[in-house]
């Protein structure tokens, strides 16, 4: 996959951490539907943004340091004027200074607020013996909780990446569960296919990727949130 | 030819350290050799005898004749090392080291294990702490293992790789009481040298293998594993794999007892469905499974016929099958009509699944007539008799008439034989019917009989119905 | 005496429509009362014969020299009922028979059940469509099964209530060939009277039972199983079922079987948790966990120690039991130093859990040294011993060192043999060891030893540590 | 157990469903926690149920004629003030009228709206051959999906409901997994307990009986719904 290689290469060099929005822009880069987002510094800003995007918004946090954004409050939803995201800057500013002091915080990255969804997460781990493993489970705790989770070698081809989700236990909350809307899930395999094929391009280069949540609908899906580890 | 294809195949064999008496554990390759039919040469090696068994016995190896295809090392470990040296300037294809005390026991071992290793230069080694090669197809043992004192070891289409030694003998007398034939069976033990894998990728394309039986403790290198398991798939030959360390416990087990290295399982359990591999989940498994896919023949579906002569075991074998997804239907109007007519019964009593023929008893043309039809159905992938007390004192009566019927259709018959009966079980493997004496091996062995899809290479395999 | 005291252990037995002909089904029971050691009165009737194997016959029941305890009817459908009826008028205490074709077949074997029922009146009634009952404790064959044609049928403290005759004899023979010995079985059939639940009220109550194994297809009276279930309790008697319907196709089965009603599954597991019954998941399990129990010792806890002389196995049961939440830690620091010292190795190979004595050989000192280190150590419930192809060839060895060990602690042994030997197994079971052949045995049967909690009647429950 | 007798005792004669509000007096009476609620005909007095109760308050169409509720927009969260109420009222109505057109509305229930916590089912079928049994699961679509739900012959003591708490898969959820307060376990227990005591004291007059949810928290648990169906 071409698109995943360039976006492979074009990774920073050295050890590091990449945050939501240069994780995102990464995936983005391979060919994943990201989030639309912009970064404002600024209240003002802020609300330009979110006029362009389009009402309702979400404003998160955007700082090097601080990886759980929720727990200091720097995660503001379903905003929908001007107004309301300026008291969400503000907040956000409040909590980032009263629950991580030290953080630097560049301002805010603004967001569509996206339509709920079945949420999913997916993962890629280097393992010292197997190469890069590939995961996928419900977000949230749920994964953890019903150890229901399916994992493969990357990369993934589409088909493959369709018969993980099919393995899941939590498959028929994609499938229409009880009269639910079907998810997409030919996109939703596409994007497990492009994210393993990144990561497998990444190859020792990356310690860890994470999307949490994909947001998964019947008109496709998004990734909302993102991180990355680099290896030196 | 390689030195993986000398090893397993050998014209000669070196026994090194080999005793003169026959009743001593380094008396008893050569005589295994002689005894199972090895028609090459055996040359032992030993300072203090001038024949063994008859055989011209050899000071030492620069000594020997020429070249050894393979060589036994039943020195102990101090000693081994310069026999391996000595064997590799002669120019020999592998060393089997049966020796223990190596990598698996302490630090100690393990720079002995080291030590071994370069001493083997390019020579390939088998072991250390393994417990040899068994080579049925051709009648060559490479092994002192006890399990070989039994004389009729029947041959078959299974080759077995195994890290665990113990383990390799108790497939080979638990498959001699069923009636399941190996072609090879090669225990790998610490792997200085040879692996699993190497093993794996051989066997694969040995002729007389058609299916290989894999028990592993940890794969030291997944890429070798994955390109034998690719090639195997090409020539449709099934890879079924029993694997521990599935628990902690198990993980610290294996890790201890061969110094293999045991990943998280999950990972192999990835790695097995990436490469069509079938895990077997119970020990008994890996006997039950690769039988039946020697026996050749694939269901298409998951719908199985029971027919039995004993209500209750009927209902355990229905029980166990829809308990693991395999579907247990009951027969189409025509067969149903076809089985009243026959068996002189009311549809409604004989339209169910499983058929109950206890009151037809044991009349062979009856029992022919109801598998032939229920075989003919287009409804089933499969039919499994159920063998109960009554064919006891039969047993070629009933194995007749299952062979009969099996001939007459492309589909897999398989038979639960409910009492303890092993001369049944034995008698029906040996005819090519999977027999088995556990209700939940049904179930299990026709989930491995559907055909494989295989991820990466599904135009590649071949599926042979005959 | 009770009528069902009577069928258990009558003193005198009737057997209707007895056959001269011993080869014949109908000419077995009497021979088989002789032959097994009936010491009551045995009264053969059959208007066509004066004597059968020695015995004087009668015409008629009503020509009876007195009222039998118990008669075994041998009649088909059509003429069982007059039989009945006139045991009935005779005074018989129960009858048993033995036909099929009645409520299991169709609407007309319904009706014809029915008016079998009434015909028995006040008379207990065991089937139809039965095995019959067996009493080993005091030899007494209330059957025509081909499996009592062995000999050397070992009587022991399991009793068996099963629904389907087929399956009692596989219990049999399966347990003689792994030394496992009954005490009585009884196959309850179509349950026309006498059902489940009434034998296992009276299976709780005899002395010679200790464990109760139940075969069931479904249950017609849930609180008469919830009350004998209870009284088992208080004596300390567990009761384990293995029960089929578990699926769909399962259930649908065994209504047409016997049938019996099948309820949702999950609401038998209800029933079963909630009377302290233990379940058995797998068919094997059913002889595994009564044996086990039987011996009478009882595990503290779930922590179990395992000793093998064959590496691979060691690891295979560390696996499984790992697996099924059995704990398998390394020995504390007492203990490893009394092995270290023992078996001369050192400290870092020998704390290991499986503790492997491959390198001590097979020395029954080191052996029983080393078992008797892991019982004494308070971190363990539990030993589990592997038995390797080493012991094949000197099984009294290792039975007595493993008998030995079991004298000096309260703590069970469980024995898992690895190759193909079931003569080990039979002669392990035979002296009080739990002994199998399935890995997946091990941690099953160590659950099971766990003292029961039992929700109701908790306090009641006798735990026997002898 | 004496409360659950009587408040079986007390079930009205012949064969009838008894929907939200008759359901949660039956089981009040058993002994159960229930949330705390008030009829109201018209929005006036809802208002005034909503004061007396303290904000926020739920408003919920009462029918005898309307299982499902919130497929009709029947239910109405996190009312803050008089005019939320009033407005709530009126979209009750609305949603009534347009998606239940035959159906009777006696008015709303106005309860108190209960802080979140994890939403448990207990359920009471009688099975022909075994009696009343009754069931334990998490709320929702996860008791189905997981297969995760516990089963017992009802009645059971504290402790077996406790024994059934435990055996969920769900259970972590209870106990605080991955950080999070532990619900009262105890009260979850008791509540169990009584509804099984009451089912089994209904006997053969019960078809069917069902609180969902039940929410639980680490302050106690309490029934915000329930349905109960009567043999004749
Ligand atoms: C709990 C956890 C997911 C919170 O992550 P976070 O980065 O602090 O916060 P998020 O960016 O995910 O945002 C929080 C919420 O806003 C939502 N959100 C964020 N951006 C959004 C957008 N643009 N539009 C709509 N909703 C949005 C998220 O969906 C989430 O909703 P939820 O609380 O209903 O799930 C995370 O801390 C965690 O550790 N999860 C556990 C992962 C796990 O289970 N791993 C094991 C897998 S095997
Ligand atoms: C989906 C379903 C639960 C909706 O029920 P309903 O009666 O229409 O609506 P409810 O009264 O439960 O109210 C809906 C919501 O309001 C919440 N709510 C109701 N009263 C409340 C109160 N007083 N305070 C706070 N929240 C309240 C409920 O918790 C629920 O929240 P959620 O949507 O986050 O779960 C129901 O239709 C259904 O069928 N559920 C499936 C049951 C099931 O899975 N059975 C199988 C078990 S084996
Ligand atoms: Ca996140
Ligand atoms: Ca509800």
């Amino acid at each position: 996959d071409a698109a995943a290689s360039a976006a492979a290469a074009k990774l920073p060099a050295g050890e590091q951490t990449l945050m939501e929005a240069a994780a995102k822009t990464a995936f983005a880069e391979a060919g994943l539907p990201v989030v639309r987002e912009l970064r404002a510094a600024n209240a003002e800003d802020a609300a330009t943004a979110a006029q362009s995007l389009g009402y309702p918004v979400v404003l998160k946090v955007d700082s090097p340091d601080i990886a759980h954004k929720t727990e200091v409050g720097g995660v503001q939803l379903n905003l929908g004027d001007a107004g309301a995201v300026t008291a969400a800057f503000a907040r956000i500013k409040e909590g980032a200074a009263k629950h991580a002091p030290g953080a630097r915080v560049d301002g805010v990255l603004v967001q569509r607020m996206e339509a709920r969804g079945v949420e999913l997460i997916l993962g890629a781990r280097r393992d010292p013996q197997f190469g890069v493993m590939v995961l996928v489970g419900l977000g949230g705790v749920q994964a953890e909780l019903w150890k229901d989770v399916a994992l493969e070698v990357a990369p993934v081809s589409p088909e493959g990446a369709l018969a993980m989700l099919k393995r899941l236990k939590a498959w028929p909350l994609l499938d229409g569960f009880r009269g639910a809307a079907k998810v997409d899930v030919q996109a939703v395999a596409d994007a497990i296919a492009r994210f393993s094929a990144f990561a497998a391009a990444a190859g020792d280069r990356l310690e860890e990727a994470e999307i949490n949540p994909l947001v998964c609908r019947p008109d496709g899906c998004v990734a909302v949130d993102g991180l990355m580890k680099l290896n030196g | 030819m390689s030195a993986l294809a000398r090893l397993l195949r050998p014209r000669s064999v070196a026994v090194i350290g080999a005793s003169a008496d026959a009743s001593k554990m380094t008396g008893r390759p050569v005589g295994y050799l002689q005894r199972h039919g090895f028609p090459g040469d055996i040359w032992p090696v030993n300072p203090r005898a001038e024949t063994i068994a008859g055989l011209p016995c050899f000071p030492d190896v620069a000594s020997l004749p020429g070249a050894p295809d393979a060589a036994i090392v039943l020195l102990g470990p101090e000693r081994a090392e310069a026999a391996v040296r000595d064997l590799a300037a002669r120019g020999c294809g592998a060393a089997i080291v049966l020796a223990s005390g190596y990598g698996e026991a302490n630090a100690e071992g393990a720079a002995r294990q080291e030590a071994l290793k370069r001493a083997a230069g390019p020579m390939r080694l088998l072991g250390p702490n393994t417990i040899g090669l068994v080579n049925l197809t051709d009648g060559i043992m490479l092994s002192a293992t006890g399990a070989l004192e039994v004389g009729d070891l029947p041959a078959g289409a299974i080759s077995v790789a195994s890290q665990s030694g113990g383990i390799l003998g108790a497939l080979l007398s638990r498959a001699a009481d069923r009636g399941i034939g190996f072609a090879k069976l090669v225990s790998t033990g610490n792997e200085a040298d040879l692996d699993s894998s190497d093993l794996i990728a051989e066997l694969v394309e040995d002729e007389a293998t058609r299916v290989i039986a894999v028990y592993m403790e940890g794969l030291r290198r997944p890429e070798a594993f994955r390109a034998a398991a690719r090639r195997a798939a090409e020539l449709g030959k099934p890879i079924v794999v029993y694997k521990v360390g599935r628990s902690e416990s198990g993980a610290r087990a294996a890790t201890s007892h061969t110094g293999a290295l045991a990943g998280a399982d999950r990972v192999y359990d990835a790695l097995f469905r990436q490469s069509g591999v079938i895990r077997a989940e119970s020990f008994n498994d890996l006997l039950d499974i690769p039988a039946a896919l020697a026996h050749g023949r694939r269901a298409a579906g998951n719908r199985v016929a029971i027919l039995t002569s004993t209500g209750g075991a009927g209902t355990l074998l229905a029980d166990n099958c829809g308990l693991a997804g395999i579907e247990v239907p009951p027969p189409d109007a025509e067969t149903t009509q076809r089985l009243a007519t026959l068996l002189d019964e009311d549809q409604a009593t004989i339209g169910r699944n499983p058929v109950d023929v206890t009151l037809a008893g044991l009349r062979p043309d009856l029992f022919r007539g109801a598998i032939t039809a229920l075989l003919d159905s287009p409804l089933y992938d499969a039919v499994a008799v159920v063998i109960g007390s009554s064919a006891l004192a039969a047993p070629d009566i009933v194995a007749g008439a299952i062979v009969a019927c099996q001939a007459t259709s492309a589909k897999p018959i398989l038979a639960y034989v409910s009492p303890h009966a092993p001369h049944l079980v034995r008698l029906l493997n040996g005819k090519g019917i999977a027999a088995f004496a556990t209700p939940e091996s049904c179930p299990t062995v026709l989930r491995a009989l559907r055909a494989p899809v295989l991820p990466a290479v599904a135009e590649g395999v071949v599926v042979d119905a005959s």
